[in-house]
């Protein structure tokens, strides 16, 4: 059980949230169990655990978004019923939440108004948001267009947007789920000066994150949840990363992985001037040049959204390009007519790709058809036009007992793996393919970490073997740890590579914020540039 | 974890919404003042108490089961083809052209030509509205119901200006060469000694329909098309990652289910009416959403819905002719159907799940 | 027991199908006998009806309507012991009356009434499926309007080419009102329910109106001048007291032995004066002895007055 | 063609329009909404059955309007426990609610009155009465806009004029009313609607519920405005037609009105005209009825101009799997 700590401060006040007994269960998930928290004002708290913790749904229910099946809520010492989020608002609570919850098509202002309108006509509401928007604006740096739409704005812009709800809300309680993971570090460092001053102001502020640097620099107390359970509630000054990590998951964490010196061969994927430019007319990749050699494991950092996937989808034959990309010297057609990810995987291009859920697995198929995803036209599972289910069912409980699948049940569906799980077949899947080639987007998101350690160990065994690995990750940790060379992605280009060895989070960070060079120039300044550029590339794409 | 067993979801929920909208089909009876019991003896005594109410009842069945397939195909691939009527009619149309102007020499060659016809007009009736889906996303929904208008529109002009008779009043075709007729149940069993009604229209079609639903199940089940119909059904993100075409697979499945949709001018325009007439289809491309999903889009389900729709239709006749309760009352069940097991799904569901959860908590 | 068979306009569209119900009902009330009747739903079930009711054992069976012609054709061979009536269709089979109306003949004397009521000298005629049966009322209904008025002009208007034109009430007056504005001050119509539309829209507009097959003097009382009547009800009133002994073959209905007319009654005794009554009955009179003949269209398909 | 044969045809446009018009306003809000509808057929079809039984009975054309909305309104009100409550398939509802109300009416129009599946004929105060405009007798006889004003735009019955009346009133609503933002809003993002506080599901059925509405008035004004009665299927595919317009109209009241005005001008030229002489060839009457249709999956297609409908349109709102 959390063991009760006096967060020092205010002592004496009540404690702005208090969770008693909180527990829900979604179907057969049990999200939350019997969990309890407190947050003293004026403090900002922090709440780590894995994928599928149950942090956001912990938040979500103060929030009034889901309910709880029980428990209690008390804000600021007073008991407080929240049915739904009109309640929490009223309580003074305001949620950024994970996945925005903005009208795409609305201006800036429209989405602040919505639902805190005063009076049935708009105009006067508007006018009177504009104001106050201004205000809230300069006191905050929180600077957007409040005539802009949503969709024309960058994602950090979006979160200004979803802050801006908040405080016009007048929240004195602000809970953020993993605001950072959209953000480049520069950004994320602007968000954090923000919430600091927020917190001199007396506000309360609740942070998700996986980050456990972020823990560290900027909370005064953080939570640990590991399958939906509250583990441990600590002082952040009294406790370390490690020790951390070790909550999260319940045992020790390795967090190195175990491997020889590389020794490159030939250079199996060569990619030179690779441009995408999506549907919306936006470029997403701008004139791509790399190579990975056979016995390489070439990593690609970068936050989220800055090309990484399309440079993995034109590989894997998901979408369409232009440029050059040479296969074991042999180039490949990239505009979408000739080669799919059918022709991709013929020619020895195993692709784990990012999502999972989404894309790797049919959730709704069993095991044994999930085992032929991608090769169902291989007459190994099939000759003519029908398939050999006996042959998938072979195949699938081969791959499910070397891969130490649980359980290891051909029939299961998908779905009803666990996430660890899931990503155990997919991967067993694409490695047992023996690739020349092999892509692999968030090898472990969203996995424990015995499964992480298994999954890495078979990453770098492939690159034993001489095969050539292209890894795309937004864990810093993973790309450090696993790569023999980093590239670093910003905005469709590539900004630069290091040698793991030679470089640390500080310089990648630069890097991936779009800084080169000028590591003088302040920060903010640069990445607000960049960002400005980027948006006028994509404006200028728009009305073209 | 499933929250419930795969056979409460696949039998149980469809049955208790069957019997929810009977039992409001039996109010609906009450409430224009006749005695719901006679209806269905009444109903069940027309459509199952002879040889001749089996003839129209396994008649009606036997559309039922080529547009329930129809729609079934397409709900595969996450599709919701609501233009089985329109595609149906052109099925129709190719029919009266293979029909009408080749001389065939035997039935079975006719039908042969008349399938392919059929086949082919109802697919290329699917193609346009598919394409639209696949390639600007259009909606397939809102396409094939103006598709639906448009078939009626075609069919109506051409059987008024170019196949209608010299001097005929009737918007028809003229009869086809008796060569083109299809052999009945009546013809059909009497070899074997089985005495069927000779008045009642089921004919070889019938065989066609069965043949056909095992072709559903090997295509969707077996084939590797079907398991990337299955798979684009699920998702399309992960098709795509599969090197799966959306395009193409939506485009082959529409085709697949107009040509399905197609296929039922066999039975009813040269088996039945053996000349094409206007709305020859009768609903039944709509019907065909019912079936498929009261038969969980699986060819077996597709089957029995089919004939528990053909007793309804049949039984339904038979009402209107010996009571005074209009035809309508099978639109009423039909549309209780569909409400039941189609929309209001999850008022049946939802209650069993949270039934069957207690049960397991209770039990580990 | 005797059954009838109602075409798609259903057995209340107040014209033709109605007549026909009209005479059913009334041989029923005489005889307190029971007879069976279905209204289709649509083109395929003509001939599942018609068997239905040959197996069960209904005998005559009548049917309304030149669309069963095809059904009947099919069907009727397969009963030889079942009678069969069809009205406004010739099938040639052994056990098949046919009965057929010169509808020409009354509509010739509507169009005389109408002429006569014209004030502006321009009338209309709505018809209902473009059909040749259809241009034969047309067709009568001008001869007899420039038998009164040789300068007098006929609007015609067919309502569509598809059964669904005799259940078309919005297509019948929206079609009304195009002819009011082109100057028809008195419109006839030939179009089984979609009669109703015209009739309706007439009376709104205050012109006159002429109904069809039944009597529809009493729809709009004072509004509608006449009604052309076919004896429809005649026809099932002779078949079903006739039972099984019903006469086969061509049955012609015309101004000679009552099965047309014009109607007649307390709501139209105002609109028609003494002289129109004398003119009509002349004509009435002379077409029944032979000396005037008007032209058929059926029989040549075409029309010597536009 | 004379001034007078085209003020007719704009004249009977504007009537046929009418339907039309409210059925596809009534879309328009569920909608945007996000509660797709292609029940709008079925809901004009009770409505026009209720208010020519009730206003036939009661032989009060307004009691028969009310009678018309309430059934509307029910069948609405199925839709939305289906669409919304149950989180159901749409579509599905949409065509049951379709079916639903065609066996209905006729069952029991059937057992009321016994005339096959109609309503008697309505008369005197059971109608709508066109209303003859101020002055429009006095300015018949001015050129040109006498007759535009006298026949076209006077001697209407009143629902027409309601119609047009919901137009600018809809755009005001949508555009300038706090319902009308959240309204719009949870037809994009429920999720950004159920976060700020406000209840989604009460938005969908208030919308849901202005749709009956609106449809129930489209329906009545078929019955009693439009015709003198009740007959089967009397709606003839005007619910689908609407549905057209309202994909043609990109989901907004003023192209909205445009597009109804486009289809009831076709529909005017096509109930007057068989075929249509164009000199070199003719035009089909089956062409001009399928022109809606043909030019509906014209728009959809985008070659002319992209009709986006609101994003969450279509899918239940599902906070917990
Ligand atoms: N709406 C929902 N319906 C059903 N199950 C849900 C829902 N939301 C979350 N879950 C399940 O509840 C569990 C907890 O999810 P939650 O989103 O709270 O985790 P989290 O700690 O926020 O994870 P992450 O780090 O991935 O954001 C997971 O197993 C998830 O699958
Ligand atoms: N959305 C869901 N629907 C149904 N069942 C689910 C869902 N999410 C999770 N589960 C079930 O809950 C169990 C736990 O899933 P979860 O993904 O939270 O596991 P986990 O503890 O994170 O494991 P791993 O470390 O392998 O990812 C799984 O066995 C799965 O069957
Ligand atoms: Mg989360
Ligand atoms: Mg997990």
């Amino acid at each position: 059980m959390a063991q009760e700590l006096d967060t020092g401060r205010q002592a004496t006040a009540a404690p702005a949230i208090e969770l008693k007994g909180i527990s829900k269960a979604f179907g057969p998930v049990q999200a939350n169990k019997d969990i309890s928290i407190r947050v003293m004002p004026g403090t900002i708290h922090g709440i780590i655990g894995e994928n599928g913790a149950g942090k956001s749904t912990l938040m979500s229910i103060l929030y009034g978004f889901y309910k709880a099946d029980a428990g209690e809520v008390f804000i600021n010492g007073r008991k407080t019923e929240i049915p739904d989020s009109q309640a929490a608002i009223a309580a003074g609570i305001g949620m950024v939440f994970q996945h925005f919850k903005l009208v795409q098509n609305f201006t800036v202002l429209e989405n602040v108004i919505l639902g805190a309108e005063d009076g049935r006509l708009l105009r006067p509401s508007l006018a009177k948001a504009r104001g106050v928007l201004k205000q809230l604006a300069e006191e905050y740096e929180l600077n957007v267009d409040p005539d802009a739409l949503i969709q024309d704005l960058s994602v950090g812009h979006q979160q200004r947007v979803e802050i801006l709800k908040a405080l016009y809300r007048q929240a004195d309680i602000l809970i953020l789920d993993e605001p950072t993971g959209v953000l480049t570090p520069a950004e994320a460092d602007h968000l954090f000066r923000i919430l600091d001053n927020l917190r001199r102001e007396g506000k309360t502020i609740i942070l998700i994150t996986h980050k456990l640097r972020e823990i560290m620099d900027i909370t005064d107390t953080v939570s640990v949840m590991r399958r939906g359970e509250m583990t441990a509630t600590v002082k952040t000054e009294g406790t370390s990363p490690e020790e951390l990590a070790e909550l999260m998951v319940g045992r020790k964490v390795l967090l190195r992985v175990e491997k020889k010196a590389g020794n490159p061969g030939e250079k199996v994927l060569e990619v030179e001037g690779l441009t995408v430019t999506d549907e919306a007319g936006v470029v997403r990749l701008k004139g791509i040049d790399l190579h990975v050699r056979a016995g390489e494991i070439l990593g690609i950092a970068g936050v989220s959204g800055n090309g990484q996937s399309q440079l993995l989808q034109v590989l894997g034959g998901i979408c369409a390009a232009t440029g050059m990309v040479r296969v074991n010297g042999a180039s490949i057609d990239l505009s979408g007519k000739y080669s799919d990810g059918q022709s991709r995987r013929a020619r020895g291009i195993g692709h784990v790709p990012e999502d999972r859920q989404q894309e790797g697995l049919i959730m709704d198929f069993a095991a044994w058809e999930n085992i032929a995803f991608g090769y169902h036209n291989d007459p190994r599972f099939g000759a003519g036009i029908f398939m050999s289910h006996a042959e998938m069912m072979a195949d699938t409980e081969g791959k499910m007992s070397r891969f130490d699948v649980r359980p290891p049940n051909p029939r299961l569906a998908a779905k009803n793996f666990s996430g660890g799980n899931q990503q155990k077949i997919v991967v067993a899947r694409e490695i047992e393919r023996n690739p020349d080639l092999l892509l692999i987007g968030q090898p472990t998101r969203g996995v424990d970490i015995g499964a992480i350690e298994f999954i890495h160990e078979q990453i770098v065994r492939l690159r034993d073997e001489g095969k050539a690995i292209l890894l795309v990750s937004v864990e810093l940790d993973e790309i450090m740890s696993l790569s023999d060379r980093v590239a670093v992605m910003f905005d469709g280009q590539i900004m630069g590579e290091r040698l793991p060895h030679e470089t640390d989070e500080r310089e990648l960070g630069l890097l991936m914020a779009g800084i080169q060079g000028e590591p003088d120039k302040p920060v903010i300044e640069a990445v607000d540039e960049m960002m400005a550029r980027k948006q006028a590339e994509e404006e200028a794409a728009h009305n073209g | 974890m499933d929250r419930m067993p795969a056979w409460a979801d696949a039998i149980l929920v469809p049955l208790i919404s069957l019997i929810l909208a009977a039992a409001l089909s039996a109010l609906v009876i009450i409430g224009i003042g006749e005695d719901p019991i006679a209806a269905v003896k009444l109903m069940v005594a027309g459509s199952l108490g002879s040889t001749y109410g089996w003839g129209y009842t396994l008649y009606y069945a036997t559309n039922f089961i080529f547009t329930g397939l129809a729609v079934a195909v397409a709900f595969h691939a996450r599709m919701f083809n609501i233009g089985g009527e329109g595609q149906a009619t052109l099925g129709g149309l190719g029919v009266a052209l293979a029909c009408l102007y080749i001389p065939w020499p035997h039935w079975s060659l006719a039908i042969l030509a008349a399938c392919g016809m059929a086949a082919l007009f109802g697919a290329a009736w699917a193609f346009l509205p598919a394409y639209l889906q696949a390639k600007r996303g259009s909606h397939i929904v809102i396409t094939t119901i103006m598709f639906n208008f448009i078939a009626a529109a075609l069919l109506n002009y051409v059987l008024v200006n170019v196949l209608r008779p010299e001097g005929s009043m009737d918007p028809a075709t003229a009869r086809f060469p008796d060569a083109a007729k299809l052999p009945t149940l009546h013809e059909l069993l009497a070899p074997l000694g089985i005495e069927f009604s000779r008045a009642a229209p089921a004919n070889v079609s019938l065989v066609i329909a069965i043949l056909a639903c095992i072709f559903v199940y090997l295509l969707i089940w077996r084939t590797k098309l079907g398991y990337q119909i299955r798979a684009l059904g699920h998702s399309e993100p992960a098709a795509r990652y599969a090197g799966i075409s959306p395009v193409k697979i939506t485009i082959i499945a529409m085709l697949i289910s107009g040509g399905l949709a197609g296929l039922m001018a066999i039975n009813n325009v040269m088996g039945e009416a053996e000349r094409l007439v206007l709305n020859a289809v009768e609903g039944a491309g709509f019907i065909g959403i019912a079936v498929a999903l009261m038969g969980r889009n699986h060819p077996l389900g597709v089957f029995f819905a089919a004939i528990l729709f053909g007793f309804l239709y049949q039984g339904g006749a038979e009402l209107a002719l010996w009571t005074s309760i209009p035809r309508e009352l099978i639109v009423v069940i039909q549309a209780l159907v569909i409400l039941f097991t189609g929309a209001l799904d999850n008022m049946v569901r939802m209650p069993l799940e949270r039934l069957f959860l207690t049960f397991r908590r209770k039990g580990s | 027991e005797p059954a009838l068979i109602f075409d798609l306009g259903g057995k209340f569209d107040k014209s033709f199908n109605e007549a026909a119900f009209t005479g059913a009902k009334a041989w029923a009330d005489e005889t307190g006998n029971s007879f069976r009747e279905i209204e289709l739903q649509s083109e395929a079930q003509r001939e599942q009806a018609l068997r239905r009711f040959a197996e069960s054992g209904a005998n005559p069976i009548v049917m309304t309507g030149f669309a069963f012609g095809d059904a009947l054709g099919q069907v009727a061979p397969d009963y030889p012991d079942t009678k069969f009536a069809i009205i406004d269709m010739v099938v040639d089979a052994p056990n098949v009356r046919s009965v057929v109306f010169n509808e020409h003949e009354g509509s010739y004397l509507v169009g005389m009434m109408a002429a006569m009521a014209s004030e502006s000298g321009t009338v209309g005629f709505i018809g209902g499926m473009d059909i040749p049966l259809i241009r034969k009322f047309a067709c009568g209904y001008v001869q007899g309007v420039k038998a009164v008025n040789a300068d007098a002009e006929v609007i015609q208007n067919m309502t569509g080419t598809t059964p669904a034109a005799w259940n078309d009430p919005v297509k019948g007056s929206e079609l009304t009102k195009a002819q009011i504005s082109q100057g028809a001050d008195v419109v006839y119509a030939a179009a089984g329910g979609t009669g109703v539309g015209v009739l309706q829209t007439a009376a709104d507009e205050d012109i006159l109106s002429i109904g069809v097959d039944s009597n529809q003097n009493y729809m709009h009382p004072g509004k509608i001048l006449t009604s052309m009547l076919k004896r429809v009800d005649v026809a099932v009133y002779e078949a079903f007291t006739s039972g099984e002994d019903l006469e086969t073959g061509i049955n012609v209905m015309g101004i000679g032995n009552n099965g047309i007319g014009y109607a007649l009654d307390e709501h139209n005794k105002d609109l028609i004066t003494e002289e129109m009554k004398a003119a009509v009955d002349e004509a009435a009179a002379k077409i029944s002895s032979g000396e005037l003949v008007v032209h058929d269209y059926m029989a040549d398909s075409s029309c010597p007055a536009e | 063609m004379d001034l007078l044969t085209i003020v007719q045809i704009l004249d009977s446009t504007l009537r046929l329009a009418t339907p039309l018009l409210l059925a596809c306003l009534a879309g328009l809000f569920s909608e945007r909404a996000g509660i797709f509808d292609i029940g709008l057929e079925g809901k004009m079809l009770a409505a026009a059955f209720f208010s020519a039984a009730v206003a036939y009975t009661s032989g009060s054309v307004w009691l028969g309007l009310l009678a018309g909305i309430a059934a509307s309104l029910a069948l609405s009100a199925l839709h939305g426990l289906a669409s919304i409550t149950f989180r159901g398939n749409q579509l599905i509802s949409g065509v049951a609610i379709n079916f639903l109300a065609a066996g209905m009416t006729v069952l029991i129009a059937q057992d009321w009155f016994s005339q096959g599946g109609r309503t008697p004929s309505l008369f005197g105060g059971g109608r709508f009465e066109p209303i003859t405009l101020p002055f429009a007798d006095a300015l018949a006889n001015v050129p040109v806009l006498g007759p535009i004003y006298s026949e076209l735009l006077s001697g209407h019955s009143i629902l027409v004029y309601v119609a047009l009346a919901t137009v600018p009133l809809t755009w005001w609503i949508l555009f300038r009313t706090r319902f009308g933002l959240r309204l719009r809003a949870v037809g994009e993002a429920p999720e950004a609607v159920d976060t700020a506080g406000v209840s989604v599901v009460g938005l969908r059925y208030a919308a849901v519920g202005i749709c009956g509405i609106l449809c129930g008035i489209a329906g009545s004004y078929l019955a009693t405005g439009l015709q003198a009665g009740f007959v089967k299927d009397m709606t003839a595919g005007r619910g689908y037609i609407a549905l057209a317009a309202l994909i043609f109209a990109k989901w907004r009241p003023w192209y909205a009105l445009g597009a109804c005005l486009l289809f009831g001008l076709l529909q005017a030229v096509a109930l007057r005209y068989q075929n249509i002489d164009l000199g070199a060839f003719e035009i089909p009457v089956q062409f001009m009825d399928a022109l809606p249709y043909i030019l509906t999956v014209v728009i959809l297609a985008g070659f002319v101009g992209k009709a986006i409908p609101p994003r969450a349109g279509g899918e239940p709102y599902v906070k917990e799997r």
